[in-house]
């Protein structure tokens, strides 16, 4: 019932944020804060791994999408990793899959950015 | 397990985002009382802790969340109720995601994942949400 | 997590062996509030467990088994509490295994796990344990 | 939160009695049940293998009790494969690992049997 975040560069000046854990009203703010600082230092193109995510409510998928309308006013963009069906279903439901790219591992992910 | 408890869980919270996990756990361990599939649970627990987070962002004063249970041998139904100052009844209302944003997905969340979901409001006395999901097997 | 939070969270759930689990899972998440040692939750979790197996196997016509939670930041306080008939207060004992005998394990388990163990005994209302655990680290 | 219970035939009309799960006031009258049934069958030495067990309480330990009373009437024995260290310590505080034989494997729970 916690989150860890870690942040590490790849190739590219894509940034791969890894998150492990729960994403809820309690831990989507430090996933915010991790986010934010990226930007801020000037990332705009981020690989967010959900892989050990095993739960992701609204205000998770607030962040996200945050996210993603600020990188693109720089051009970037926010590309995720998920392959559980439980988390892909709620991006199917809330209509998200038709805004993020979402693939089965960070290659893939850090693939479609370049 | 041959027999499915009939039976009223009642859960209550501080109204602060910490305690969400409490209310998403506990319920799970209700909601595996019944034949749910791992998903429905799944389902079931998101739908709970969105109504509970919305009782901690929107019911301005309300200190406490009372979360009860009612499980039927093939249903689940479960009351959210805080005592905040809420809304106006047209306030709460879900919508599909057509462009970017950041908010408006928690009413839309419960509706989609629940089978009946009813908001009683009184603006003055807070929320009163009730929703039902059944059994699918 | 930076900060902890005090705060009281409430559950009552009916006095059937089928719905420890809830009382077991929700105890867990209470518990992980706090910075105990995974270990000291287990400990929780069983001490609040058998705490309720005593309410349902023990306390005749009591239908609903009342847990309330008390967070500090470095202690938890578990109230467990039945409407049943009663014991003797002095049927309430704890004692070490020196030959197998099936019962008699749980009052010694709540006293080995937690650091403070209460019982408030009336025979006609129903019995009211409180027990504490202390965060260690 | 449900319990498994496994029962098969080792050498040396030894059986093993694999449980999976939780024990407890809720779970607990099936593994009653299943070392009943095997006793009253006239099988009286038993490995319980508890190996994939995440959670004893008072209750189960009674049955385990109770199980190696009746077997020790026949001249047999219980023996425990246990190595989490949370139910290794349950039985450590109620005294229970001096009646009990307590193993890390199947294995040396069974040859200690024959
Ligand atoms: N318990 C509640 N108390 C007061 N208002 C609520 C409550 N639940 C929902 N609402 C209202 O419904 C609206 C939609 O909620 P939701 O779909 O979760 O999106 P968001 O929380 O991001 O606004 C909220 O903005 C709020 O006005
Ligand atoms: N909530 C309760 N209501 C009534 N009696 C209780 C309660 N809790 C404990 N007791 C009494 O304490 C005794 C010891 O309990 P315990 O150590 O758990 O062993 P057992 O349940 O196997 O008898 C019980 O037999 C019962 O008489």
């Amino acid at each position: 019932m916690d989150i860890k975040v870690n942040v590490r560069e790849a190739q590219g000046d894509i940034y791969v944020v890894e998150l492990t854990g729960e994403i809820d009203v309690y831990t989507s703010p430090k996933v915010k804060d991790a986010i934010t600082e990226l930007i801020d230092q000037g990332h705009y193109n981020l690989v967010i791994d959900l892989e050990k995510v095993r739960y992701i409510d609204s205000t998770g998928l607030g962040v996200l999408i945050g996210g993603l309308k600020r990188v693109r006013e720089h051009g970037g963009t926010v590309n995720l990793v998920c392959t559980n069906p439980q988390i892909k279903k709620i991006f199917d439901i809330t209509g998200l899959v038709k805004i993020f790219g979402i693939f089965d591992d960070e290659d893939a992910a850090m693939k479609a950015l370049v | 397990m041959p027999e499915h408890g009939r039976g009223v869980v009642e859960l209550r919270i501080p109204s602060k985002a910490e305690w969400v996990a409490v209310a998403r756990l506990a319920i799970a361990a209700v909601a595996n009382r019944l034949d749910f599939s791992i998903e429905e649970i799944e389902d079931v627990k998101l739908a709970v802790a969105e109504a509970c987070t919305n009782c901690i962002q929107h019911a301005t004063g309300g200190d406490q969340i009372e979360i009860t249970c009612e499980t039927e041998k093939s249903s689940l139904t479960v009351h959210v109720k805080d005592y905040g100052v809420g809304t106006q009844p047209e306030e709460i209302q879900s919508r599909r995601v057509s462009e970017p944003r950041e908010g408006g997905l928690g009413v839309f969340l419960i509706r989609s994942l629940m089978d009946e979901v009813q908001y009683d409001v009184h603006p003055e006395l807070g929320t009163n949400l009730v929703m039902r999901k059944k059994v699918s097997a």
